[in-house]
C-alpha cells in the first residue's frame, strides 16, 4: 500500500517540458524553436505525415539523438544532466520493439525486467489483460506483428514509471488492441502519469491532450 | 583570455584569421627548410659511421616527429570537441588527418630508404621504430575510413575523436611493445637520433629543419581546416554573404 | 524494504541479465558459436598444408600462427556483436534505461568472450598438439590465449560499437581493429614463442595481464560512448 | 665545391630530401584545390538559390 503511494506521488509532481528544440539531420532541419510543456496525468500528441520528425523528435525527447539548439526538462532539470533520473522514470515504445524473436516473451520480459524499476503488479494480470498468457512460451518470431506488438507493451505496464513515449502505438493491431491502448493510456494518465504520443492519425482519448503539429 | 578562445573557436573569425596566418606560418617555414637543407646537406660534417648517409635524419626525424604530432592533433581536437561540443576542434581533427598520413608515408619513406644502404635491405622488421610507424600509418587509414563512411557530419566528428582518443592510448601501447619485441630479436643498430653528442654543427640544421616543418604542418593544416570550416557552415548567414560580396571572399 | 522509492534493479543485475539473455540466444543459435570454432581450426589447418609438414618448421611457427588465427577468428564474430540489437531496437530500449550503459557493454562482451573467445582457448591445446607444441609451452599458449582473448574482446567492443550500423561495416572494422590488436597479438605470440625456446616468458605474461585490466577499465566506457553515437 | 654524390650515399640522401619536396608542395596542392572546389560549390548552390527567390 505505502510503495503505491510513493509512485503516486513522485507522478503527481513529474512534468516534462522543451524549449527552443532545433533538430538538423543531414540536410533537413525536422522542426525549429519547438516548445511544449506537459503536466501530470496529460498526453502530448506528436501529429504529422511520414517523415515529419515525429519519431526523431521522441528520439530527441529520450535523449537518443542530439539536438541542434534547445534542451529537455524532466521536472525543470535538463534531461542530459540527469540522465539516468530520467531513464530511471520512463519507458518508451517504439516502432522497433527491441525483443528477440528467438525468445519467447516470457525470456524477453524477464530480461527486460532488470532494466527499469518494476511495478508490483502480478505479471501474469499484466499478460491477462493484453491476451498473450498462452503465447508466453512460444518463441516471439513464430507470433504475429499485432501478437509482438502487445509483448513490447507488457514492458510498458511492468515498468513503474511515470512517463511513457509511444510511437505509433496502434501500428499492427486490430480494433481490439487499439482501444486496449487507449484503455491503458487513460488508466496510466488518470493515475498521474504522463504519455508523449505520435500517431499520424487523430487519436480519440479521454484526457487532456496537448498537440504538436510537425 | 576567455575572449580571445571564444572569438577563436566563432567559425567566420576563424577562417579570415586562417587566412591571414597561412602566408605567415608558410613563408617562415620554407626559409627555415631552405636553410636547414643547405646546412645539412652540405655544411654539417659527415658521420664518423655513417657517413653522408645520415643526412637522411633531416627530414626523417621532422617527419616521424609531425607524424605523432598530428595524431595528438586529431585525439586531443576530438576530446575537445567531444567534452566541450566546440565544432572548431572537430574540424581540426579532420583537417589533421590527411596531413598526418602524410608525413608517416614519408617517415616511412625515408626510414626505408636509409636502411636500404644501412642494413642491406629497403625494410628492417627489427627496428622498433620503423615497425611503429607503420602500425600508425594504419590507425590512420582506420580513422579516415571511419570518417568517410559515415554521411552525418556530427555523428562522423564524434565516432571518429572516440577512435582517435582509444587510438592515442594504442600508440603508447605499440611503441612499448614493439620495442620490446625487437629486443628479443636483437634488433639491428637504429638510427642514431640526436642525443648531447651531436655536432652542432649537425644538430643546428635539424633543429631547423624541425622547427620549419612544423610552420608548415601548421600552414597546411590552416589551410584544410578552412576549407572544413567552410564546408561545415555552407548553410550559414556569414558564409551566404562572403560569397554573394562583390569581392567575393576566396 | 525501501518503501519510499521503487525497487531500482541493481547495477550487477544489468550486467548478468543481459550476458545471460546472449548465452540464451547463442544457445538458440549454435551457428554463432561453432563458426569462428571452425575458422580457427581451418586457419591452423591451412599453415601446415602450406608451409609443409616438417616438424622443425612447425614447431618454431606454431605460436605465430595459432596466435593469428586467434586474432583473426575473434575478429569474424565482431561484427554481428551489436548488429542485432542495432536492427531491432534493443539498443535503443538499452540507452533509454537508467542502467549505466559502460555495465551493460561489459555484459555485452563478457557474453561475447563467454561465446566466441573461450572456446578458442579450449581447444587451442588441440590444435597446438598437431605443432608439435610441448606439454609446458601449451599451457603458456592458454594462459596467453585466455588473456589476449578477453582484450581482443574488449577492443573489439569498441569497433563493433562505432561500426554498427554503417554499410561497410565488416570491411572498416578489421581496418579498425587490426591495428589496435597488433600489441596483444604481437605480446601473445612472442611470450608463446620465449616459452617454447625455453626462454624467461613472464614479462610477456605480466604485459598481457596488464593490458587486460587497463582494457577491463576503459574498453566498457569507450564502447558505451560510441555506441551512443552510432545509434543516434 | 661540396660533394654532390656524397660518396656513394648519394642517391639516397636526394631521393629521401625530393620526396619530401613533393610530399609537401603535393600537400599544399591538394588542400588549395580542395578548398577551391568546396568554395565554388557552394558558390553555385547559392546563387542558384539567390535566383530563385
Amino acid at each position: 500500500m505505502r510503495r503505491r503511494l510513493a509512485t503516486e506521488r513522485k507522478v503527481l509532481t513529474a512534468k516534462l517540458s522543451a524549449k527552443d528544440l532545433t533538430l538538423i539531420r543531414g540536410e533537413r532541419c525536422l522542426f525549429q524553436q519547438l516548445e511544449f510543456a506537459l503536466d501530470a496525468g496529460e498526453l502530448l500528441l506528436l501529429q504529422g505525415r511520414n517523415g515529419s520528425g515525429k519519431t526523431s523528435l521522441l528520439r530527441a525527447i529520450a535523449g537518443l539523438l542530439s539536438l541542434e539548439s534547445g534542451e529537455v526538462h524532466w521536472n525543470d532539470v535538463p534531461v542530459l544532466s540527469q540522465r539516468q533520473e530520467f531513464h530511471g522514470a520512463m519507458v518508451w515504445l517504439a516502432h522497433r520493439t527491441g525483443l528477440k524473436g528467438d525468445l519467447t516473451p516470457a525470456e524477453n520480459l524477464h530480461f527486460e525486467a532488470t532494466l527499469r524499476p518494476q511495478s508490483k503488479t502480478e505479471i501474469a494480470a499484466i499478460y491477462e489483460r493484453l491476451g498473450i498468457a498462452r503465447l508466453k512460451r512460444l518463441p516471439l518470431r513464430s507470433l504475429s506483428a499485432g501478437q509482438q506488438r502487445r509483448v513490447a507493451l507488457a514492458r510498458m505496464l511492468m515498468a513503474d514509471v511515470p512517463l511513457w513515449l509511444m510511437d505509433e502505438p496502434f501500428t499492427n493491431l486490430d480494433s481490439d488492441g487499439r482501444k486496449l491502448v487507449i484503455e491503458l493510456t487513460e488508466e496510466h494518465l488518470a493515475s498521474g502519469g504522463l504519455c508523449v504520443l505520435a500517431a499520424h492519425q487523430e487519436v480519440d482519448i479521454n484526457a487532456t491532450v496537448k498537440r504538436v503539429k510537425l | 583570455m576567455w575572449k580571445f578562445f571564444h572569438r577563436l573557436a566563432s567559425p567566420p573569425h576563424f577562417y579570415r584569421l586562417a587566412a591571414t596566418l597561412i602566408p605567415w606560418l608558410m613563408f617562415p617555414g620554407l626559409l627555415l627548410l631552405a636553410w636547414g637543407s643547405y646546412n645539412g646537406l652540405f655544411v654539417a660534417p659527415p658521420d664518423y659511421q655513417q657517413g653522408d648517409a645520415y643526412r637522411i635524419i633531416y627530414v626523417h626525424v621532422p617527419a616521424a616527429y609531425l607524424s605523432m604530432m598530428a595524431y595528438m592533433f586529431m585525439a586531443i581536437g576530438g576530446g575537445i570537441g567531444l567534452i566541450w561540443r566546440m565544432k572548431l576542434a572537430h574540424a581540426v581533427a579532420a583537417a589533421a588527418a590527411p596531413i598526418g598520413a602524410a608525413f608517416t608515408f614519408l617517415a616511412l619513406a625515408t626510414g626505408s630508404i636509409w636502411g636500404r644502404p644501412m642494413w642491406g635491405t629497403w625494410w628492417e622488421w627489427g627496428d622498433p621504430r620503423l615497425t611503429s610507424e607503420l602500425i600508425l600509418l594504419f590507425l590512420y587509414f582506420g580513422y579516415m575510413a571511419l570518417r568517410s563512411s559515415i554521411d552525418d557530419i556530427a555523428k562522423a566528428d564524434k565516432a571518429s575523436a572516440v577512435l582517435a582518443l582509444v587510438g592515442v592510448v594504442n600508440v603508447v601501447i605499440v611503441h612499448y611493445s614493439v620495442e620490446w619485441w625487437s629486443s628479443l630479436h636483437q634488433g639491428q643498430t637504429i638510427l642514431k637520433k640526436g642525443g648531447p653528442a651531436m655536432d652542432p654543427e649537425m644538430l643546428q640544421p635539424l633543429l631547423a629543419m624541425i622547427l620549419g616543418f612544423t610552420l608548415i604542418f601548421g600552414a597546411l593544416l590552416a589551410r584544410r581546416v578552412r576549407t572544413e570550416v567552410l564546408y561545415r557552415e555552407r548553410r550559414t548567414r556569414w558564409v551566404r554573404k562572403m560569397v554573394l560580396a562583390p569581392e567575393g571572399g576566396r | 524494504m525501501g518503501a519510499d522509492i521503487p525497487a531500482q534493479p541493481g547495477i550487477l543485475a544489468g550486467l548478468v541479465a543481459i550476458t545471460r539473455r546472449d548465452l540464451l540466444l547463442a544457445w538458440k543459435r549454435p551457428g554463432d558459436v561453432l563458426n569462428p570454432l571452425f575458422f580457427f581450426a581451418m586457419v591452423c589447418t591451412l599453415f601446415p598444408l602450406a608451409i609443409g609438414p616438417s616438424p622443425a618448421e612447425l614447431m618454431f611457427s606454431g605460436p605465430g600462427v595459432l596466435w593469428v588465427a586467434a586474432l583473426l577468428a575473434s575478429l569474424l564474430s565482431l561484427n554481428s556483436l551489436f548488429l542485432s540489437d542495432h536492427e531491432d531496437g534493443s539498443l535503443d530500449q538499452w540507452l533509454t534505461s537508467p542502467q549505466p550503459l559502460p555495465v551493460l557493454a561489459i555484459g555485452k562482451t563478457l557474453a561475447h568472450w563467454l561465446i566466441s573467445g573461450l572456446p578458442l582457448v579450449l581447444i587451442s591445446p588441440l590444435l597446438a598438439m598437431t605443432y608439435r607444441m610441448p606439454a609446458g609451452v601449451i599451457l603458456v599458449l592458454i594462459f596467453t590465449l585466455f588473456l589476449g582473448t578477453i582484450c581482443l574482446s574488449l577492443l573489439g567492443s569498441i569497433g563493433a560499437a562505432l561500426t554498427v550500423g554503417l554499410h561497410r561495416g565488416t570491411a572498416l572494422l578489421s581496418l579498425l581493429i587490426l591495428p589496435l590488436a597488433m600489441p596483444v597479438l604481437l605480446l601473445g605470440a612472442n611470450t608463446v614463442s620465449l616459452a617454447a625456446g625455453n626462454e624467461a616468458y613472464a614479462t610477456g605474461i605480466w604485459a598481457l595481464a596488464a593490458y587486460a585490466i587497463a582494457a577491463l577499465s576503459l574498453a566498457p566506457y569507450a564502447t558505451a560512448a560510441a555506441l551512443r553515437i552510432s545509434n543516434e | 665545391m661540396v660533394d654532390i654524390g656524397m660518396g656513394n650515399y648519394g642517391i639516397y640522401v636526394w631521393v629521401c630530401f625530393g620526396l619530401t619536396l613533393i610530399i609537401v608542395v603535393l600537400s599544399d596542392w591538394r588542400a588549395r584545390v580542395r578548398h577551391k572546389r568546396v568554395y565554388r560549390d557552394i558558390e553555385v548552390r547559392i546563387k542558384a538559390l539567390e535566383e530563385r527567390e
